[in-house]
């Protein structure tokens, strides 16, 4: 346990850093587009990482409250964008991003 | 009195615009009345102020109205009247109306006639303008509508071309030498700050603030204005094309009064060139050599109007000697006298072309002289005016300038000779080959053969009359004793308008050239009278001529051909140059270049716009990166 | 205040049913709006707070709103013929549009980092669903689905960079953070965090290099959803970055203001060169609207001294003249089947005066060609970069702006060039009207402009 | 007040015009322009007369903080360019008067229209009004052209005209405003201030923006090749317009902003734009003469003579400025002249190409007189309008430069012989197949021509009441600069 104790605020920063680094290059690299979600939803999940590590740091709780926020737009966020995805299936029958580039030049 | 001056010029010009707007369905008598009686009524009133001024009026500033207005730069439109101006105004009208009752019966079967006599007053009313003017613009205006009326009359027969490039290469020609009087005129007002001739010469003498160089500069730009209204070399070619026009206008225009307007302004800048070495040998030596190949041209010419042209020309170089060497007041005897027998024999050529139906080449006259008698003898008299004989006309003026140059620069003495000897020879070849021998024109020009009506023979009988007497105006020394008249009458009448040369030649050396410049006269008139009248011989046909003297001469020179290569062939070569590349390719290719540009690297950036999700997340990513790097 | 604006949420909730007053009750309400924020002008001294100060309505707010619903009111009349009364289609899309316009209402009015945030999602999500509101049409899928994705990412790197600021600040008040660090040296993660954000805006209003959606989308979406986009929400975005680097980073580093530099000048490069070789209109307008956004960030680079105001007037202006010019773009491609290339517009003078006029003027004035507000609003923008020396920038202004002129005059040349067998194209007269009223606006705005300097913002 | 009058007059009749529809446009347009005309001739009475000067002014805060406002002021100088403006606008009205246009209310609304706002640059004394009539200006015309001209590719040629002259007058733009951040107001009083307290260096660049503008505008070499096309493109009234008036706001331009705002600027750095100016003298008249087409021949040789308008004007001295403004009022009138002749030949031809005339004096001998005239007031002969700017123009140059004054002046030479060898291919000779059918003049064309030769003729013996109407406000220019 005397691993866990001098943990400070960086060592979450680095943390939510590297997530929200993995999510972009996710978002950067895969082709498919529920993964491609997953990686924002991962990029967001650092940015709240972050909000509560820095709200403990200058201990109050609006970081905190923030977060709930950032979880309730990200879930109508996925909504929407599930909703999006379901049409494009509908009409592509494929996930694959790469079918998109009708819209060019 | 000298108020009235403004009325000279007024005649002339209600002629002109009467004839143009309202001339229609007149006879032909009453506008010939008109027009020549407006010139009569100019030259009473002319002859009205020349007395005054004879009398010793001061010269007189007579302002019309106010003209140009730019900050120091002031010019009315105004006359001035002194002796200079007032003995132009006398024989510019005299001679002037006398062409004009000439012209009444010359003109008297073209269709033009009318139009005819209507450029003749506007041109009288603008070299009215010339002479008059007070200041070098206004006199500009002169010099400009005198050229544009040349260029009416010379192209007054339109429909043939020939004569159209003749009047527009007189207009062109001329228009160089206006540039370089511009330019004069642009020097002047920088560094005096006025062109008003009083201000300039009489009352301030402003001129003598400039320095030399710019003096020297000034002097030659104003001379090339006057080459170019006078026929120096090297543009002197527009004047023998001139002769494209009516007899009368050649007459007139282009050898009494238009061409003799730029001695006339070199006269006015007196005060100028009198202390200006450089410009003052700088007409000398065009002047001379001018007088040369105009003489020696005229020898071998054909066309009677010709000969007189290039006669024209080489006196007109021998009035700028004249000028060059400071003899301002004896160039301006000259241009008188000049002007009697040159008007009379370009008259008496006219007349001889009116009989002959229009004939020039006087390889087609001879032995008019049963014909046409009148017109023989005043032509005679002509002739032996201008050759310089004792006493007539020609003989003093020409005699005075031959002494100055003795004076002044002995070799130019020596060619001013040979000119006098030129001069007598061809004008006596003219006449022989003209007047005598048998008649070698058609049958039935012969049959056409006839002395002029009177509205023609009566003006050469006045200038015949002129060429006689016109020389007393300027008696030298010598003769003016021993006659017991008044010599140099004219230098003392002058001697307020321009300067006057410190002549101091004893009586002895007057007689002695006077006796040379006789001897030489003389012994080439016999000349060609030994050639012409004694031996009969006849005129080269083009074809076989044979020296190459000869021919050079004929072919005057090769000038013309020598200026179409050095100078339109490049002008019109370099133009095409412009239209067919320049323009187009160049300048224009740069403009639509830039466009074009646009368009493609448009096309480039497209690319960067490839639809796909995956590079816009790139791009945005490391857009993202590279700033945060750039922290 | 605030009342408005639960009434246009409560209107939007149950336009559901009665569907014939969708129109006439949005147009009441907005112009409740906008009458309520004339009403509530000028009390600035006591700022009207909302939700314990997290929206903070100043005359800034007030005025941007005013714009909003200007703006909406227009582009609600334009649109009302794009679909038959009791489409459940039209309901939706009121509905959605007027969410974002309180999304917009919000980002002008916010005065917290979590208010930002919000203000920025309830503005984009129901646009996600607009541009793709197109079902059939894969290009409307398309776009709506890269806007989505592409937004999305956006606003989590901005949600990282409030994150960061909060870490260095420990508040999410823009009053609070500007206090912290008013001497203008940051800490690296205040900076970060300031980059951040400005990032995710600079997505939002789509500026070079994070535009590459913008082309695409506008296209791809129903081009009423286009005009909207392009105006409305533009004018939302800038509205909220103005504000915050107007309150939170009034004296940003230097490297900020070089960075919005950098991305202006790319803006005007990149679009204005890319349109010269657009043969769609419609995606040619989306790229002038890409360079106007260039001018607009010229107004928040100079945050510091730059009156607000000027930047209301340019979206305004701007806002009304590309309107016009997508709606008629609209009306004239649907009459050609789609076709909305420079052809399709060829003899529209003869087909439609009115229509080819407003056209005409419109272009103009987002070219700039006085006396069309058009001209103003840059001529505001350079005089704003000029006086902070940026005279590269204003070189770059002037000649892309020049480019600029060629495409807009090649569509006006073509709407004047003469056909035959033109039919004309009817328009109801509602629009009609509309296009004379909006032409109208275009010219008086600019003489009006002395009002300008009435109003303090 | 009276400067309001002569903007608002024009503009109101233009939207009068629009509404009430095609038919009686043109007579309403050529009222229109004969009150303008009358209006100015109230102004410049009241100028002469001296009293009560404030109806020649009116200011009116506009953009207060940005100091923009509505000035209008008429000192001499704008009024003789108010004067070509209303003198030669009844003239292209009337000459329009044997055509018939497609929906004739919108052509004449639009001409009116640009008349307003040329008055309007023409009497403004704020920068950023001057800029922004300038650039409306534009419009009108552009449009003119565009639907109005028959020739090919006028989009193309118009869209070119347009850009060009957008483009360059952007630079001014940047100019105004450099000087601007130094005076905060746009009254040109403090424009003039802030500009002459720049550095000799700095007024060197603000000037070689404007000239940029302008020498677009006016045009000079080598930024002239949208000139000609567009002028073959455009219709006569059109063209008329642009040669007569609308390029004149150019050097008028020239005069009002950049002498006195950058005297320094002019004299030490600007060398480059008076030899550019000179040189397309000679380009231009190049040109003129391998032209074919009589219509070209008018736009190089306009060419020609505004470059030693431009060169004259800034030299910066009285005599150039008072050539300038003269030579602007000549050389409208003198164009619009030879576009009246183009215009009558070409209705009867049906083409312009010169070789393919001749002879027409023999069959109509009073057009060929009246052409004449024309022809010499463009070679500036004496006794008619064209001398008395040019020489005035040559003498002010000179005293910059006498080299440049040889090469400009030799428009003197050039000008002889394009328009000789022109006038002679189309009127001398005999009539051929083409010509001999010249139909006589009609009434409104003697109208016209006799007008301008009129015109032509008495401002040239009598030039006095202009150049002493623009004295004046030259010498206070001046003594403003020094």
């Amino acid at each position: 346990m005397q691993l866990f104790h001098n943990i400070t605020v960086n060592h979450y920063l680095v943390l939510s850093a590297v997530l929200f680094g993995l999510g972009a290059f996710g978002v950067l690299f895969r082709r498919n587009a529920i993964i491609m979600f997953m990686c924002i939803e991962l990029m967001l999940n650092a940015v709240n990482l972050t909000l509560v590590a820095f709200s403990k740091m200058w201990n109050h709780t609006d970081g905190q409250v923030f977060v709930f926020f950032i979880m309730v737009v990200a879930a109508a966020e996925v909504a929407v964008g599930l909703a999006i995805l379901m049409m494009l299936y509908r009409n592509l029958h494929t996930t694959d991003t790469n079918v998109l580039n009708k819209l060019k030049f | 009195m000298e108020k009235l001056v403004t009325l000279v010029p007024l005649f002339p010009l209600a002629g002109f615009l009467y004839i143009i707007f309202f001339g229609k369905g007149f006879s032909k008598g009453f506008i010939g009345t008109l027009a020549s009686s407006t010139i009569l009524l100019s030259f009473i009133v002319s002859v009205l102020v020349f007395t005054t001024q004879m009398h010793g009026a001061h010269p007189a500033v007579v302002k019309v109205f106010d003209w140009i207005t730019a900050g120091s730069f002031k010019v009315d439109f105004s006359f001035l009247v002194d002796p200079l101006s007032s003995i132009y105004l006398l024989f510019i009208t005299g001679v002037g109306f006398l062409i004009h009752v000439y012209s009444t019966g010359y003109m008297h079967d073209d269709e033009g006639f009318s139009r005819f006599m209507a450029y003749l007053n506007l041109f009288v009313f603008f070299m009215l303008i010339l002479v008059l003017g007070d200041s070098y613009v206004t006199m500009f205006v002169g010099w400009e509508g005198v050229g544009v009326c040349s260029f009416m009359l010379i192209g007054f027969w339109y429909k043939d071309m020939k004569n159209n490039d003749a009047a527009k290469k007189a207009f062109i020609v001329n228009r160089i030498g206006d540039l370089g009087l511009i330019i004069g005129m642009c020097l002047l007002f920088a560094y005096t700050g006025t062109l008003k001739f009083d201000d300039l010469f009489i009352s301030g003498s402003d001129i003598s603030g400039i320095p030399g160089g710019v003096a020297t500069a000034i002097g030659i730009s104003l001379f090339i204005g006057a080459m170019g209204k006078s026929a120096q070399i090297p543009l002197h070619t527009w004047l023998p094309d001139a002769m494209a026009g009516p007899t009368p206008v050649s007459a007139l225009i282009h050898a009494a009064t238009m061409v003799t307007a730029g001695i006339y302004m070199v006269a006015r800048s007196s005060e100028l060139y009198a202390f200006n070495e450089v410009a003052s040998q700088v007409i000398v030596w065009a002047g001379i050599l001018t007088s040369i190949l105009g003489a020696t041209i005229a020898l071998t010419q054909n066309d009677i109007k010709k000969v007189l042209a290039y006669s024209t020309v080489s006196q007109l170089g021998l009035m700028f000697v004249a000028l060059g060497m400071g003899a301002y007041s004896t160039a301006v005897f000259h241009v008188i006298t000049h002007a009697f027998f040159k008007a009379l024999l370009f008259l008496g050529s006219g007349s001889v072309i009116h009989g002959m139906g229009g004939e020039q080449d006087i390889r087609r006259m001879g032995g008019l002289k049963k014909h046409m008698p009148v017109t023989h003898l005043t032509f005679l008299i002509g002739t032996i005016a201008i050759a310089g004989v004792f006493p007539f006309a020609g003989f003093f003026s020409k005699d005075q300038i031959v002494a100055v140059a003795f004076e002044e620069n002995k070799i130019v003495f020596i060619l001013s000779l040979i000119v006098s000897a030129c001069t007598a020879f061809y004008m006596f070849r003219l006449y022989f080959l003209t007047f005598h021998g048998k008649f070698r024109g058609t049958h039935e020009q012969e049959h056409h053969l006839h002395e002029s009506p009177k509205s023609m023979t009566i003006p050469l009988v006045i200038l015949a009359a002129l060429s006689v007497v016109g020389g007393f105006i300027g008696l030298p020394h010598a003769v003016g004793e021993e006659m017991g008249m008044h010599w140099h009458w004219l230098d003392h009448f002058l001697q307020d308008a321009v300067v006057m040369p410190s002549m101091h030649m004893t009586m002895g050396t007057e007689l002695l050239l006077m006796v040379i410049a006789t001897v030489v006269a003389l012994s080439s008139i016999a000349y060609a009278w030994s050639i012409y009248k004694k031996r009969g011989v006849l005129a080269d046909e083009d074809k076989d001529m044979k020296s190459s003297a000869q021919k050079l001469l004929y072919n005057k020179y090769w000038i013309d051909e020598i200026y179409d290569t050095i100078i339109r062939k490049p002008v019109d070569r370099i133009s095409d140059f412009f239209g067919k590349f320049m323009e187009p390719k160049l300048i224009d290719g740069l403009v639509e270049g830039t466009g074009s540009l646009t368009k493609a690297t448009g096309g480039i950036f497209r690319m960067l716009q490839s639809g796909s999700l995956s590079l816009y997340i790139f791009v945005f990513i490391i857009g993202l990166i590279a700033i945060l790097l750039s922290l | 205040m605030i009342i408005s604006l639960l009434g246009i949420v409560i209107l939007a909730v149950d336009l559901i049913k009665m569907r014939k007053l969708v129109l006439p009750v949005t147009i009441a309400g907005l112009i409740a709006l906008l009458g309520s924020c004339i009403m509530d002008w000028g009390h600035h001294e006591v700022p009207f707070a909302q939700y314990g100060g997290m929206l903070l309505f100043d005359n800034y707010a007030l005025g941007f709103t005013m714009v909003f619903s200007v703006l909406a009111i227009f582009w609600f009349l334009m649109t009302s013929d794009q679909y038959e009364p009791t489409s459940s289609k039209k309901t939706d899309l009121y509905a959605l549009s007027i969410f974002s316009i309180c999304g917009a209402v919000v980002l002008s009015s916010y005065s917290s980092m979590v208010m930002l945030f919000l203000g920025v999602e309830i503005l984009s999500i129901p646009l996600y669903v607009l541009a793709a509101s197109d079902r059939k049409n894969i290009l409307s899928n398309e776009a709506g689905f890269k806007y989505f994705f592409l937004g999305s990412l956006a606003s989590a790197v901005m949600l990282f960079g409030i994150a960061l600021i909060y870490g260095a600040t420990g508040t999410f008040d823009l009053q609070t953070i500007a206090t912290t660090f008013a001497t203008g040296n940051y800490s690296g993660l205040m900076l970060t965090g300031c980059i951040l954000i400005l990032t995710g805006f600079a997505f939002k209003v789509s500026v070079a290099p994070f535009h590459l959606w913008a082309p695409d989308v506008y296209q791809g979406a129903p081009t009423t959803i286009t005009a909207f986009m392009a105006t409305i929400v533009k004018a939302a975005a800038f509205a909220g970055m103005y504000r915050l680097f107007a309150t939170s980073f009034p004296n940003h580093p230097q490297v900020v203001t070089s960075i919005m530099a950098v991305m202006i000048a790319l803006t005007l490069i990149l679009s204005n060169i890319t349109a010269v070789t657009q043969t769609s209109s419609k995606r040619l307008l989306a790229y002038s609207s890409l360079s106007h956004a260039g001018y607009m960030l010229g107004f928040v680079m100079m945050s510091g001294n730059a009156p607000a105001k000027y930047l209301m007037f340019y979206t305004l202006t701007y806002g009304i003249a590309s309107m016009t010019s997508f709606s008629i773009l609209q009306h004239v491609s649907s009459i050609q089947g789609g076709d909305d290339s420079r052809e399709a517009f060829k003899g529209l003078v003869k087909r439609n005066p009115v229509m080819a006029g407003a056209m005409t003027v419109s272009l103009l004035s987002m070219a700039g060609i006085p006396p069309l507000s058009g001209f103003l609003g840059k001529y505001y923008a350079i005089t704003q970069l000029l006086s902070g020396d940026y005279l590269a920038l204003v070189i770059i202004m002037i000649l892309t702006s020049a480019i600029a002129a060629y495409y807009y005059l090649r569509l006006i040349a073509a709407m004047f060039t003469p056909i035959e067998n033109a039919g004309r194209i009817m328009t109801g007269g509602l629009q009609r009207g509309m296009y004379i009223v909006l032409t109208l606006l275009l010219l008086v705005t600019f003489f009006a402009a002395s009002l300008l300097e009435l109003i303090e913002v | 007040m009276l400067t309001l009058l002569l903007i608002a007059i024009p503009l109101f009749m233009a939207g009068a015009i629009f509404v009430m529809g095609s038919k009686s446009a043109r007579q309403l347009a050529l009222i229109t322009g004969v009150v303008e005309l009358l209006v100015t001739f109230a102004a410049i009475w009241v100028e002469k007369s001296g009293n009560n000067p404030e109806l020649l002014t009116f200011n009116k805060q506009w953009i207060g903080p940005l100091g923009i406002s509505y000035a209008f002021s008429l000192d001499g100088i704008s009024l003789v360019m108010v004067l070509l403006t209303t003198l030669l606008l009844p003239v292209i009205i009337y000459s329009s008067f044997n055509k018939t246009f497609r929906n004739p209310h919108v052509f004449y609304g639009l001409m009116l229209l640009m008349i307003a706002s040329m008055i309007g640059a023409f009497t403004t004394s704020d920068g950023l009004m001057f800029y922004i009539f300038y650039e409306f200006a534009l419009i009108p015309i552009y449009f003119m052209i565009l639907i109005w001209s028959h020739a090919e590719g006028r989009a193309r040629i118009t869209l070119k005209f347009f850009l060009y002259t957008l483009f360059g007058s952007l630079f001014m733009l940047v100019s105004l405003l450099y000087v601007y951040q130094h005076s905060h107001s746009f009254a040109l009083e403090d424009l003039y201030a802030a500009g002459q307290a720049l550095s000799a260096y700095e007024q060197g660049w603000v000037f070689a923006g404007f000239f940029i503008a302008f020498a677009v505008k006016i045009p000079v070499f080598p930024f002239h090749t949208w000139q000609p096309a567009t002028y073959n493109a455009a219709p006569t009234a059109g063209a008329m317009l642009l040669a007569g008036i609308m390029l004149k706001m150019a050097s008028y331009g020239l005069i009002r902003l950049v002498l006195p705002m950058l005297p320094e600027g002019v004299a030490e750095y600007g060398t480059w734009a008076l030899v550019l100016a000179s040189v397309s003298v000679l380009y231009a008249s190049g040109m003129a003469i391998v032209q074919k087409k009589f219509k070209l021949l008018i736009a190089y040789s306009s060419i020609a003579h505004l470059g030693v308008l431009t060169a004259g004007i800034l030299s910066g001295n009285a005599q150039g400025i008072q050539g300038g403004v003269m030579e602007m009022l000549s050389h409208g009138i003198i164009t619009v002249g030879l576009f009246v002749v183009y215009d009558i030949i070409e209705s009867r031809m049906s083409h312009d190409e010169m070789h393919r005339m001749g002879g027409i004096r023999e069959v109509n001998p009073q057009f060929a007189f009246l052409f004449f005239v024309i022809v010499m007031g463009s070679v500036a002969l004496p006794m008619t309008s064209g001398f008395v700017g040019e020489f005035l123009l040559l003498l002010g140059l000179n005293q910059y430069s006498t080299a440049l004054t040889i090469v400009a002046g030799l428009t003197v030479v050039l000008g002889a012989v394009y328009m000789l060898r022109s006038f002679q291919a189309m009127m001398l000779g005999t009539s051929n197949a083409h010509t001999q059918h010249f139909a006589p003049l009609n009434q409104q064309e003697k109208t016209l021509l006799y007008i301008i030769v009129a015109m032509i003729v008495i401002l040239g013996v009598y030039p006095d009441p202009i150049l002493s109407l623009s004295n004046p406000s030259v010498e206070t220019l001046l003594q403003g600069i020094h």
